[in-house]
């Protein structure tokens, strides 16, 4: 599989966290293009579901000098250690209600198939998998606005940004028509990136020279010397993603100009930052 | 009144004071059921769980029983395979509580998963690299291997006996229980193992990620380890709770002096074991992921380094070192200190493998999430106590389960109130 | 024979073995599997062809372009629409939950009549009787002026069907609720001149000076604006934002200034004391000035040197200094106002002060710098031919200048000023400060009209609710007039059938007017709405109905423009807050919600962090340091002039300390679970500060106690 | 078991020393047994396989009867009214549009078929309702453009021979899933002869395997 | 599971994992049919006192 994988995709985002400006945009263009509910009370935002949620970062100084960054946070489909495709939550589902499509790097969420055991949320360190702790319910007359292209979900399934597949499957469907072996750049994007009034959202093919968000990231095809596991790390300096060391490999870049808005993405010991922020990316390994 | 199944010789309080007994225990029961069903039709909205918290009190509950319910398999792998032939004393007892804290997982799990009605599908459609598939066939299969050791103890019920197969049977399987012992802790040994599995490869959540052999995390071996070494001091404790409730000797010391020291130097193994992966994961494996040992026992109300120290040194270093001495062992009150610190103990370090694990913040601007659980969650959690209560009431008064019980109470002339 | 018990043995065990070598067996636990995976409550949306229409948004004054992607008949996806001269492509997420206003069961459906403290459905025909029963009586009374309308905006086919029915009614009493279009025509009529308006070329400037405008909260036409934003880097533009909050302009911009709530007017003067002292100004664009130019800077170097500006602002001396320089020596800079989403209270005072620095600069209509130009008619109404009652009605006085003033005047007159009040894409009861007096002063109107689509705060004070289309069922001319450096209309076009028993507002009014008969209904001789448009529409109509959008002016305008700084020149006071309290409550504009008439959909609800609403309470930031003994996540007593709020506390570094900030738009009390009794209304605890000279509501904010609660 | 109990309450309760007596009387009650066991297995088997799905599938009819072959004849291939759109997206069963190409609100033949398609759903501008045999449940995507368009696939290979039919079969639902028998059920025992005889994921992804070499991934044929 | 269900493949993991679960249960079934029918070969043939 792996080795006929140079026609593969690896589709991934890069995001300019510089450009974002937490309007939200993104969110509800998910929620509407992916049936995702909605319920009386979404204030507590461990039980609302939001494929692509927007966290807001300070810089943890205090007046004047405080500074916050907003930062988008789809599923960051990860390819796991060595980007094998054992993403965290994909290696740890019991029933195989999720997988890796190696032919495209997306992670997957079957719902019928899921019985809701939530271990692949418990795997997850970036929260981006949710439940369905109530039975979705529309008020009458709404559902008329669902889009056949999702599935609805079901209470006591997980769900998850899927990348807006169904563009990708909708993309495909054209090209299969008129004869095309592929699809281009610009007709598979996902509804957040495309919604993004700033423009701070790049989606594309990593494997792809020719797309945008390959030549934001410039990532590196070889694990990172210091640590085995990394693969895809940008070569260039402002672009990081998130909990990097960790190994999961994740598709989502992000971009900032702000050294603070770096170092958040992931976790150092005192003093390592200073060692190692000039390195393109950030990460650092014993091994 | 129900005097024909009480076996024969064994003095047994009145039915109709068993029979309140049992009835007070059900109203916990129905509770119990009560709020299953709350979960089951309702939805998991009935807990306070969230997508933080995915995995909580449930699967503590589940990790805890399966923990001590290790008594089971361990006793039956030295019963058995090692030939330990004291411990026949007390086997059918250690089986009784594997039994009931099996039964009372599998519950768990089954209300614990959002759509029951699919459950099965963790068999049918596995994932063989999951943990969680290894623990659900291991797990269901080790049941299956402790009902078929639980079941000549039933049949060797005063009428059941009767019966001339079932007499046979429980004779036949006697026989070969080494064989069903042997499977049983091959399989316990690799769901004891895949549970703390289910922790160790969490590779997003250095918390719980430790490096290990081919694909098996430090926490297999240490949860497999850590249920054989505190599983016998929950059988002993069950059985001092039932000695106590029933105001009868039930297993001579020396039965009790063997296991406790077993168990005392398996704990002591298994300490010296954790604490080496302790440090390892403090010094290297956290550091290598940024993360400092504070940042896991900081910045919040509930976990600090009071956890680590109360799980390694007051549960683990302190009741293994009283259970290896000899003269602290056979002190009955130190050797009851020792054994219900045991059983703290591992409960608490499944306690941290999971909900500890689902606060501690890893992204740098998460921040911890603590939760409490909803009542649901804490009926439904106390329903395998009380139905364990239950069985072994019933288990006691109608079965075989002391084979020491006459001999230590025939002299007494006197009926003793129960 | 007997039948003994291996028979039945026999017969039990034969049952089961043929069962089991049938396939039910199979079959059935293979169906149930599947049932488990189908709950038939789990909706199935259906399947159809896809097909995509364009339109334009008109929730906010953005008029952004939308493809609306459909399923069939079935509108499912809102999006923004690609090469929109607005906003090409991206959109808003108000926009994009904009089906949820479409289908929301919240909506009124069909016209209403209230009767006692129910509303009654009525049809069509019954309540458009009833109203023009109405205005005849009114008209009979020969007071046709105490007819009065509030709509959002001037522009538009819909307002001008407002205006005329009012003009040849008799009634001079048409208004606007405040906005960033009105506020700018206010400054382009003190500094310009009557007719002007003004617009700000974000995209080209290299510098943003911005006092406190929202630029990224929702400012103006907000996807452009996001847009201009987030090239700026690219263009090598910088942004500086004056406020006295890390809102999330001031946290995207190059530099924040903090500054003390309320007086933007004073650092923008101090500013101009800077550059007019050093000589930075343009020595050409002065010569445009007139009112005074001489006087008003020997009393800004007097009042507004730096040292006092910075006593008065909080900003030091030195960065005043700074920034004069920068802004000075930028080649393309602009100063914009507007503070939040510049739709809420403004002073003149700021507004001209800010305004002042382009004239002085000489930005004015330079690529990258403020445009000032005519308002753009593009409408061509045919002149209304109106009778003696009409011409003696519509000479008369309006009742105010600004809507305030109206309502001000309703509640302290004991007649009724007001006989009847049309409200159109309004909601005074909840957008204007001291909502309760305005409450007041709508229930003491004996007939109030509303065309609103939902249930909404002033739609409950009606008597009437003619409900109009949302803007996904409705054709319309939507100007967007939100301060751009170009001006578009968009033509919303119904991509659905309506939902309802809706009618459009242009059509209500047109079958009003024709019910009114007489001189009042030869003015309205369209059959429908969409005719009318057509025609008034007519040099348009063609690039309207084809592109979607028609394009009225770009890029800078030629020519230079007057500049009369009279009324700053008199340097009119800055305004208070109004009280005595230690702390300054300020509303803050945040981009998930929306302050106008409407709530915020459900979605958008849904993206509202917990820091600003918490279950149904609202959440209130506040520095640490004036925190003082409250706990984060804690909850306090809020004392204004006004009343007292029950509120959660959000312990926030980025607040100026002294300062609280609540946010707008929430507390809203539509019959939608989803998006209803949310937190509380900012406005009901600010009661409007009337700048004197101006006639501006222009409460910044109100001064405030806070306690534990 | 029951024979165990037998023994028991015929012999003592001490002891189940003399469970073989009466040998006769055994053998006896074991041919009877046996009877009734062959009875009733074959009894419960048949009833398993024919009448069971008789229980387990609703019957429907079309709305009105529908000739294939008929139209084939008059329309050309399948794809003249089972068309693709201009996405790649697939129509289906035609809209009333499509029929409209060549019928009018007169009649083309004189089928009584025919007058209940102008009188009830012409005239009356209704689509027509009908069942579609081949529906897959909503979690499923299927392209037909990668199956027809880029493998060459047969309309036959899934669908069978419907373009050769004359009459339209009683569409039949499943009462427990809601699916078309046509998923499957053709067959109760789930034996397939023909690659159209079932349509659920096994099958897919047996051709799958077959043709590209992989089962697929989830999302290749999910949403 | 099963070798017909979808997930099943003939590679190393499933073969270890599935051979160690049906191993095990076969020896299970194995001991179990093994019990019951002495059992019932013991009752029928009247060995059934001959011990305890």
């Amino acid at each position: 599989m792996k080795q006929n994988n140079n026609k593969a995709h690896k589709f991934g985002m890069v995001i300019d966290l510089d450009k974002c400006t937490g309007c939200g945009s993104c969110m509800v263009s998910c929620m509407s293009e992916n049936n995702v509910p909605f319920k009386e009370d979404e204030s507590n935002k461990k039980d609302s579901i939001t494929w692509m949620s927007v966290y807001k970062l300070t810089n943890g100084k205090s007046f004047p000098d405080t500074q916050i960054v907003y930062m988008p946070r789809p599923c960051q489909h990860c390819g796991g250690k060595g980007d094998h495709g054992h993403s965290p939550c994909v290696s740890v589902c019991p029933a195989v209600a999720t997988d890796y499509g190696y032919d495209t790097g997306i992670v997957s969420q079957i719902y019928t198939r899921c019985f809701g055991c939530r271990y692949c949320m418990g795997a997850c360190p970036y929260h981006a998998r949710y439940f369905n702790w109530w039975d979705p319910k529309w008020p009458e007359g709404m559902e008329n606005y669902l889009s056949p292209d999702v599935s609805p979900r079901m209470r006591g399934v997980v769900e998850k940004c899927s990348f807006c597949y169904h563009r990708y499957q909708a993309a495909r469907d054209i090209a299969y028509y008129e004869g095309r072996d592929d699809i281009e750049e610009h007709e598979y994007q996902t509804a957040c990136t495309t919604a993004c009034p700033a423009g701070a959202i790049v989606f594309g093919d990593l494997n792809n020279p020719a797309h945008q968000v390959h030549q934001i990231v410039k990532p590196d095809p070889h694990p990172d010397p210091r640590n085995k596991h990394v693969v895809g790390k940008s070569r260039n300096p402002k672009v990081f993603r998130l909990l990097e060391r960790l190994g999961t490999n994740p598709k989502i870049y992000y971009l900032s100009e702000r050294e603070w808005v770096r170092k958040a993405g992931d976790n150092y010991l005192d003093g390592e930052w200073d060692k190692i922020k000039n390195y393109h990316g950030a990460t650092l390994s014993n091994d | 009144m129900d005097s024909a199944l009480i076996p024969e010789g064994a003095k047994r309080c009145s039915f109709p004071k068993f029979a309140i007994g049992i009835a007070i225990v059900s109203a916990v029961v129905l509770w119990g059921v009560f709020a299953m069903f709350l979960c089951w039709f309702k939805g998991l909205n009935q807990t306070n769980m969230n997508d933080y918290y995915g995995f909580a009190l449930w699967i503590w509950a589940d990790l805890a029983v399966i923990a001590v319910g290790g008594g089971a398999f361990f006793t039956g792998l030295l019963r058995y395979i090692f030939k330990i032939d004291e411990l026949k004393n007390i086997i059918n007892f250690a089986v009784i509580i594997g039994f009931i804290c099996y039964s009372s997982a599998l519950l768990i799990l089954a209300i614990d998963i959002g759509q029951p009605l699919r459950g099965w599908f963790i068999f049918w459609h596995a994932n063989v690299h999951s943990m969680l598939t290894e623990v659900a066939f291991c797990l269901s299969a080790y049941f299956a291997v402790l009902t078929i050791e639980f079941i000549p103890n039933i049949l060797e019920n005063r009428q059941a006996n009767k019966v001339p197969f079932f007499h046979h049977l429980a004779h036949n399987m006697h026989g070969v229980m080494a064989v069903f012992a042997a499977t049983g802790a091959f399989l316990s040994f690799f769901h004891q193992g895949s549970l703390g599995g289910v922790a160790g490869v969490l590779y997003g959540r250095p918390f719980a990620v430790r490096e290990g052999l081919l694909i098996w995390p430090w926490t297999f071996f240490l949860f497999t380890w850590s249920a054989a070494a505190f599983g016998p001091c929950f059988t002993l404790l069950v059985t001092k709770i039932t000695e106590t409730v029933t105001g009868k000797k039930l297993v001579k010391d020396n039965v009790v002096h063997l296991l406790a020291k077993i168990s005392g130097w398996m704990i002591v193994t298994y300490i010296i074991a954790k604490i080496i992966d302790t440090i390892y994961w403090a010094l290297v494996t956290a550091p290598s992921l940024g993360f400092t040992l504070s940042h896991f026992y900081s910045n919040n109300g509930f976990y600090g380094y009071w956890i680590l120290i109360t799980e390694i040194v007051l549960c683990g270093v302190v009741p293994g070192a009283i259970l290896i001495m000899k003269s602290t062992r056979e002190n009955p009150r130190l050797r009851l200190i020792a054994i219900i610190l045991g059983v703290i103990g591992v409960c608490l370090n499944r306690w941290v493998m999971v909900l500890q694990i689902m606060a501690v913040p890893v992204m740098s601007f998460d921040t911890w999430a603590l939760y409490f659980p909803s009542w649901q969650e804490i009926a439904t959690t106390i329903l395998p106590v009380a139905y364990g209560i239950i069985l072994i009431a019933v288990a006691y008064r109608y079965l075989p389960v002391f084979p020491q019980e006459q001999e230590l109470n025939t002299i007494e002339p006197v009926a003793e109130a129960e | 024979m007997k039948v003994d018990r291996r028979s039945f043995l026999g017969l039990g065990l034969g049952a089961v073995a043929g069962v089991a070598v049938s396939p039910v067996g199979i079959k059935l636990t293979d169906d149930s599997s599947i049932w488990t995976q189908n709950w038939p409550w789990t909706p199935v949306p259906i399947d159809g062809e896809v097909t995509y229409e364009n339109s334009v948004c008109s929730l906010c004054p953005g008029s952004c372009g939308l493809s609306i992607r459909k399923i069939d008949d079935r509108p499912v996806k809102i999006e923004g629409l690609a090469e929109h001269p607005v906003n090409d492509g991206g959109a808003c997420l108000h926009g994009i939950a904009g089906l949820q206003y479409l289908y929301d069961p919240a909506r009124v459906k069909t016209p209403l009549k209230k009767n006692g403290d129910k509303f009654e459905k009525i049809s069509w025909d019954d309540a458009i009787a009833l109203v023009a029963g109405k205005l005849v009586d009114i008209r009979k009374s020969g007071s046709p002026e105490k007819l009065a309308c509030i709509a959002d905006k001037e522009q538009g086919s819909v307002s001008g069907l407002f205006q005329r029915l009012l003009k040849t009614f008799g009634s001079p009493n048409f208004y606007t609720m405040p906005s960033l279009e009105s506020y700018l025509e206010v400054t382009a009529e003190a500094l310009h001149g009557e007719g002007m308006t003004i617009g700000f070329d974000l995209e080209n400037s290299d510098f943003v000076l911005s006092f406190g405008a929202g630029i990224i909260e929702g400012w103006g036409s907000p996807v452009n604006c996001f847009k201009a934003n987030a090239s700026r880097r690219a263009r090598h533009a910088k942004l500086y934002q004056i406020e006295s909050r890390l809102s999330n302009t001031a946290a995207n911009a190059d530099k924040w200034i903090p500054i003390k709530p309320g007086t933007e007017a004073d650092l923008a003067l101090g500013i101009c004391a800077v550059i007019l002292k050093n000589n930075l100004f343009n020595g050409g664009a002065t010569a445009n000035f007139r009112g005074g130019f001489n006087k008003l800077a020997i009393m800004i170097q007097k009042d507004y040197a730096p040292s006092k500006t910075a006593e008065i602002t909080g900003v030091k001396a030195s960065d005043i200094e700074k920034i004069a320089t920068l802004f000075a020596k930028a080649k393309m800079p602009v100063a914009v106002f507007g503070k939040g989403r510049g739709d809420g209270a403004q002073s003149l005072k700021e507004l001209a002060a800010v305004h002042t620095l382009n004239c002085l600069v000489d930005n004015i209509n330079k690529e990258g710098g403020a445009f000032v130009q005519p308002q753009s008619e593009y409408l061509e109404f045919p002149d209304e031919s109106m009778d003696s009652i009409a011409d003696a009605g519509f000479s008369k006085n309006k009742a105010g200048r600004y809507v305030n003033q109206l309502i001000e005047k309703v509640n302290e007159s004991s007649k009724p000023v007001v006989e009847a009040l049309f409200v159109y894409n309004a909601n005074p009861c909840y957008s204007l400060h001291d909502s309760k007096s305005v409450k007041q002063a709508i229930g003491k109107i004996p007939f109030v009209v509303s065309f609103s689509s939902f249930l909404d705060e002033t739609a409950k004070e009606a008597d009437i609710i003619l409900p109009s289309h949302t803007f996904l069922e409705r054709l319309e001319d939507v100007p967007s007039c939100a301060g751009l450096a170009k001006s578009v209309v968009g033509l919303t076009k119904p991509v659905i059938d309506p939902v309802f028993d809706t009618k459009h507002a242009g059509d209500a009014v047109i079958l009003i007017a024709k019910a009114l008969e007489g001189s009042i209904a030869q003015n309205f001789e369209w059959e429908t709405y969409d005719e009318c448009l057509e025609s008034v529409a007519g040099g348009i109509w063609d690039s309207l109905s084809e592109d979607g959008y028609a394009i009225i002016s770009e890029g800078a305008p030629s020519g230079s423009v007057a500049v009369n700084v009279s009324f700053l020149a008199d340097n009119p006071a800055t305004i208070q807050a109004q009280g005595d309290y230690e702390l300054t409550l300020i509303p803050i504009d945040n981009m998930r919600l929306i302050n106008a008439g409407i709530a915020a959909s459900p979605f958008a609800i849904k993206t509202v962090s917990d820091k600003v609403l918490k279950g149904s309470d609202i959440v209130v930031e506040i520095n640490p340091l004036t925190a003082k003994g409250l706990k984060d996540r804690g909850y306090a007593t809020l004392t204004t002039p006004m009343g007292t709020a029950r509120v959660m506390i959000n312990l926030n570094e980025g607040m100026m300390p002294g300062i609280i900030g609540m946010v707008e738009g929430l507390g809203h009390t539509f019959d939608n679970k989803y998006v209803s009794n949310k937190g509380i209304n900012v406005n009901d605890l600010i009661g409007p500060v009337i700048e004197s000279g101006s006639g501006l509501d222009a409460a910044f904010g109100i001064k405030v106690k806070i306690s534990k609660a | 078991m029951s024979e165990i109990e037998n023994k028991t309450e015929n012999g003592s309760t001490e002891s189940a020393g003399e469970g073989t007596t009466g040998d006769t009387k055994d053998d006896k009650g074991l041919g009877l047994g046996v009877i009734f066991f062959i009875v009733a297995f074959v009894v419960c088997f048949l009833s398993g396989t024919l009448l069971f799905p008789k229980l387990l599938y609703s019957k429907k009819e079309q709305p009105f009867n529908f000739d294939h072959a008929l139209h084939v004849d008059e329309a050309g291939d399948c794809d003249s009214c089972h068309s693709f759109r201009e996405d790649g997206s697939f129509t289906g069963i035609p809209k009333l549009d499509t029929c409209l190409d060549c019928h009018s609100e007169e009649a083309l033949g004189e089928t009584e078929d025919e007058a209940v398609f102008v009188e009830e759903y012409v005239l009356e501008e209704k689509e027509v309702p009908w069942y579609v045999y081949s529906r897959q449940p909503d979690c499923v995507f299927f392209s037909h453009a990668a199956h027809t368009q880029t493998a060459g696939m047969d309309c036959v290979t899934c669908h069978g021979h419907i373009g050769e039919s004359t009459s339209l079969k009683p569409y039949e639902e499943n009462r427990i899933t809601g699916y078309s028998r046509d998923i499957w059920g053709k067959n109760i025992f789930g034996i397939k002869k023909n690659s159209w005889d079932r349509m659920k994921m096994d099958d897919c992804a047996e051709c799958h395997k077959e043709e590209t070499g992989h089962k697929g991934y989830c999302f290749q044929c999910h949403k | 599971m099963f070798p017909f269900s979808f997930e099943w493949a003939w590679d190393m993991a499933h073969v270890v994992f599935f051979g160690g679960f049906w191993y095990a249960v076969s020896i299970l079934g194995a001991g179990m049919t093994f019990c019951i029918l002495k059992a019932a070969y013991d009752t029928i043939n009247d060995s059934g006192d001959s011990h305890h």
